[in-house]
């Protein structure tokens, strides 16, 4: 018997679910207090702007909402290893990644208001736009990836998709680019248990989500998914990795998805009661707040501060939403194609005119 | 008896055909526990059990290659595509081997297969949840396209899908799915898959539309009949194949035509009626055939789509055209 | 300035544009080193390396997904599926991202990209090798699809597809690839994208086709002219968007169409020309639109092959019963 | 640092290039040399049907062909391991695995000669069609062996694709579904280096393709794809696991494609004669004849009398194959549809009509 070759997937966890430290050897990230008060910040304003959506949804202000409650230190840790020049490619509910990149509420609210301008988002206008078609990005960040090599350029991208999304053709097709190409590319799966009603153990045999990426030659790696220590070290260490020409990798954040899946979606209908007890728990945001408190980087008094704050910020992003008029019919022709062919022209002008007759 | 929705329609003619054939296995995902997005699974995975109401990994592709499957193995697949818009990755399956696997045997194997999902606009949904694409499917030949506007053709017709032997693709205007009730009996007797459903009768104008728009086009006809116009209205239901005749013989006796369909007009399917038309009826019509539908653009996301979608003022326009120009 | 075929017009138009215009890339299957299976990018990875001429991994949904990434991020891709019944894996990326990508985000990403494919039937080539399913892409906005059917419209609307900021399918008739030879300049100059060409001037009928058959078309209006009938063509070439006037303004000349397509009848582009005629050309028309097209069947293998493609016999006579029914 | 899981590729190999046993232990398979022979004659009949073939395409007689000269040893081990009711899903170059199950010669010329009764094969009528669409068929089977485990019947499911196949995303959906739900399949990826003219190395990032399955949580191996001992050993005990309920399994087995891709193809554009010469070192026939040869089970007098039968059964399978007419144009509509359409039925006397005038 010769062995062609074998095989090994870490686990990576550096914070219990207390906030104490697990083993002595922390990151160099762990003692970086101020950028993780940052951090904190960003998934404490996260959380507060779900809890306003999902509240502007119940009460007929938003359509359809996907939340990320849970998902906090998961997303706080991919948007902030990023560099502004490389791409994120997210899926739908990565918000906190993408308010640290520049993406503002208001914009996540018009896209789930129904809105085509949420996509036209500030800040980082190359990353790309929400990815409802599960997993498709990883291969748009595959794309991205293998034009920052064409071009020589310094850059990474970077890609989310789920557990249920790691099923999908694509996610496998994006990391066997990742290996043929050897791409700039992180592929990270942030692993919440759930794909609307499919439970994890029914999307794959795999025993991890990490080790897909020995499919394609990649570097595998799982997290503690609400861990943001661990969740961030992975980054800095995969996006250092890929930008010095070392290749792609795939990342399982493991963590949970403690709202039902979108406000489309009643969870109770096909998971226990127990099981989210349990995941809350572990979840992210108590979890880093203990580790600061006991720090001496925050207290009560900075969370009751901080709280405010952002009620307030969240309430202004809201009010710039709820503010903000629809757009008029002929934005339905518009940004169709960039040369107008004449059939477009002439359904514009018969909308318009319908409009201006019958409102 | 029990009034239903369209969506019930669905899921009554579901649980009867799995009932009384032990071959029909429904899969995709979320149709287990959770008995469907929709609901139009509800309770079958209860009754019948994990293996033949299958929840799938999340990968379209992977559903119509095991779809594909199965059915050359002697099931018969009943798989969800959980919106139209993810339709897409099952064509690579649907279109090399579904459509011809019994064409390139000369029937050794066939694929008694049918694709549902959930069809068409006007629910206020995410983004990728309004697409109607029936157009995608409707020049590829070895295939049947069923879009039911009621719950007795929902029920009536899903019935008549799983037992053709041929892929089948059923889309279902969720806009409709619980419009409104009427009795169903739950008696297990398909529809037949080629004939029109004539759902008015009329003289002045044909009216012919499939899907949601069925609402709007029963409206247009109230409408129109307020004002002295009679209109007939056709329920095409089953797209391919394509029931022309009765089209054609309404048409023959109005002598105006008005074709609705909310999927957008280039190379829709209103494209083919009004071909049929032009070469086998002109003698017929009185007036240009019109066809009211989506502008050739995408859905817009729901603050405008109803801006979108064909109102029934644009119906009633189009069929007063047809009485001006005669 | 030599004489080259329809496939080097392709070549030499690829040629061109990378030399002058860096963010071109060429990808595909076995389009480096191989030049392609058709040697359409013949010598190209020499000239510009393994970087703007890259060979994929075997996966259609990787190389469309690439592709929308590429042109995303500043690139024109320039993408091949090795046949157009490969071509189905591409389409959630091709209809979920990239015809929609400016749409969806107002502006912000645009996808300039071009997926070209042989496509249609007659070269005796295995299953799933001779599809025409030009059909497939002509319901969706924000698409272009191309179809050149000469040397010069190879060069000329290749160019042209390459440069538009959107994306454009671009089939290419691989049984007329290398079926004569013309002078084409290779100056850079690209043909615009949404005007058909009158490829014939003509009193009696007008014929109207794309792709491969335009050779089938041309002979029949030379067998008809022998008969006296004057015969004017069209090749629709840009068959979205499509420009409906130029054929508009040939039928009110002659008030007679044949329209001739080689994929299946049924929703095929045929369909919208008749389609438009029926709505907007009526009081034009002295006879029935005809359509002579392939049957609405799968393409057979090659021993039959040559029955299911619209022969010129049936173009001539489907001529002649429209001059027959006026 | 944890580690969540390990894994390792298993590399087996029986016979030398030269057919001398590698190591002591050889499988039972290795002693069983009636069986022995029937496969290598197999396999030896088989490629003289494929240099027929190949004759037939040069001289006009046959279309594209795609030969499977090097393969005989891959194929002849799947066909021979598997039970007649168990289901094949090949690719399009099986034939000593479709000839073991049944299927004919004049069956494969059919198909390459471009009529349809091709696919209509004796034999195994439930094993699937020819899949040109490349790798499709991993999901028939995964689809197959759904449908025996929902019946609970004791079958397996068989699938075959190429290194390039490999990269496609059907092959990891099909992994991804084998071990979602356990299923009795084995995916086999015949490597034989090249995917028309794109070099394996292009393909992927992984060290073998073997370590794809662990994607899935399948159980992988390579073996060497010129040996039949090892090949067959592979399959025996992958159909047996799949069959008693232990899952799927991909089994990577490693050869040379010595022939051009298909008769289209010209590989001396892009592959080096150094290389083929090699190859051809390494092929599995004469390997296997050696190895006969030197335990007395087959003979140089043997081999003639054996080619001989092989000509002979060749020529009568061409015979046979040039001697079928073509179908009559109604064989277009005549298996389109279950149910015939009255549109169709319309073309169809249409068709018939039109031939009888013009012919
Ligand atoms: C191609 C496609 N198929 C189906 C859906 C419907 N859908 C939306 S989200 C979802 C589950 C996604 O689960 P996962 O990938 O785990 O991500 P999560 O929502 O848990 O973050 C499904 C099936 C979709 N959006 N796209
Ligand atoms: C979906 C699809 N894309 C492209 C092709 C064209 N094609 C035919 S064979 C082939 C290469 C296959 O290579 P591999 O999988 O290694 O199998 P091999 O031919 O070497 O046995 C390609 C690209 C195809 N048949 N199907
Ligand atoms: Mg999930
Ligand atoms: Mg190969």
């Amino acid at each position: 018997m010769t062995t062609a070759a074998t095989f090994e997937i870490e686990y990576r966890q550096y914070l219990d679910p207390d906030g104490h430290p697990i083993g002595k050897q922390l990151p160099a990230i762990a003692r970086d207090l101020d950028h993780l008060v940052e951090l904190y910040q960003l998934m404490s304003f996260t959380r507060v702007f779900d809890t306003k959506s999902i509240a502007l949804q119940r009460t007929g202000k938003l359509g359809t909402y996907a939340s990320c409650l849970g998902h906090e230190a998961a997303h706080a840790a991919i948007g902030s290893a990023m560099r502004p020049e490389d791409v994120l490619a997210p899926a739908y509910r990565e918000y906190a990644a993408q308010f640290y990149r520049g993406v503002k509420p208001r914009d996540v609210l018009m896209y789930w208001g129904g809105d085509e301008r949420g996509n036209d988002f500030s800040g980082p206008r190359h990353d790309f736009a929400w990815s409802v078609p599960i997993a498709t990005q990883c291969l748009h960040a595959a794309g991205s990836a293998l034009a920052f090599r064409i071009r020589g350029e310094q850059r990474v991208a970077v890609s989310v998709c789920g557990d249920g999304g790691s099923s999908k053709a694509d996610f496998y097709a994006a990391l066997n680019c990742g290996g043929a190409f050897e791409l700039p590319l992180v592929l990270v799966v942030v692993n919440n248990q759930w794909a609307i009603s499919v439970p994890r153990s029914r999307q794959t045999g795999a025993r991890t989500l990490a080790q897909k990426g020995i499919a394609g030659g990649l570097h595998c790696l799982q997290v503690d998914g609400n861990d943001l220590i661990a969740c961030r070290e992975a980054m800095d260490q995969a996006l250092e990795r890929a930008r010095s020409g070392g290749g792609a990798s795939v990342i399982e954040m493991v963590t949970y998805r403690l709202h039902d899946h979108t406000t489309a979606d009643d969870a109770r209908r096909y998971r226990d009661d127990a099981e989210v007890k349990a995941a809350w728990q572990r979840e992210p945001i108590g979890r880093l707040r203990a580790y600061l408190t006991r720090l001496g980087a925050w207290s009560d008094a900075r969370e009751e501060a901080w709280k405010a704050q952002c009620e307030e910020r969240v309430n202004e992003e809201v009010d710039a939403y709820l503010s903000t008029r629809a757009q008029p019919v002929e934005a339905m022709f518009d940004h169709l194609y960039g040369d107008v062919p004449l059939e477009i022209a002439q359904q514009r002008a018969l909308a318009v005119a319908r409009e201006v007759k019958h409102g | 008896m029990a009034e239903i929705t369209l969506i019930e329609g669905v899921t009554q003619a579901l649980a009867w055909e799995m009932r009384n054939d032990p071959s029909v296995v429904v899969l995709g995902e979320d149709v287990g526990v959770n008995g469907g997005v929709f609901r139009a699974t509800v309770g079958l995975q209860e009754q019948f059990g994990p293996w033949r109401v299958i929840d799938t990994p999340l990968c379209e592709t992977s559903i119509a290659g095991l779809t594909v499957g199965m059915a050359c193995q002697g099931l018969k697949p009943v798989a969800e595509a959980q919106f139209e818009g993810f339709i897409y990755p099952m064509l690579e399956h649907l279109m090399c081997h579904a459509v011809r696997m019994r064409n390139r045997t000369r029937g050794r194997l066939t694929c008694p297969l049918v694709v549902r999902a959930p069809w068409g606009g006007g629910i206020r949904a995410p983004e990728h949840h309004s697409e109607a694409n029936e157009a995608l499917f409707a020049n590829v030949p070895g295939l049947r396209i069923v879009i039911p506007s009621s719950p007795a053709r929902a029920y009536g017709l899903l019935l008549a899908a799983i037992r053709d032997p041929d892929p089948v693709i059923f889309f279902e205007p969720k806009r409709i799915y619980r419009q409104y009730k009427e009795e169903v009996p739950d008696d297990g007797e398909a529809l037949p898959l080629d004939v029109c459903f004539v759902l008015r009768d009329g003289r002045d104008v044909t009216l012919v539309s499939w899907g949601a728009t069925i609402k709007e086009t029963l409206e247009a006809a109230d409408a129109l009949e307020a004002e002295g116009i009679s209109a007939e209205v056709i329920d095409v239901a089953t797209i391919k194949p394509l029931d022309f005749d009765t089209i054609h013989e309404s048409v023959a006796k109005t002598g105006r035509c008005v074709i609705v369909h909310e999927a957008p007009k280039n190379v829709g399917v209103g494209a083919e009626i009004a071909a049929r038309l032009a070469e086998q009826a002109m003698y017929d019509l009185l007036a240009p055939v019109e066809r009211v539908t989506g502008y050739d653009t995408h859905i817009p996301l729901f603050r405008l789509e109803m801006k979108y979608l064909p109102p029934v003022g644009r119906i009633v326009e189009a069929a007063k055209r047809t009485l001006a120009a005669s």
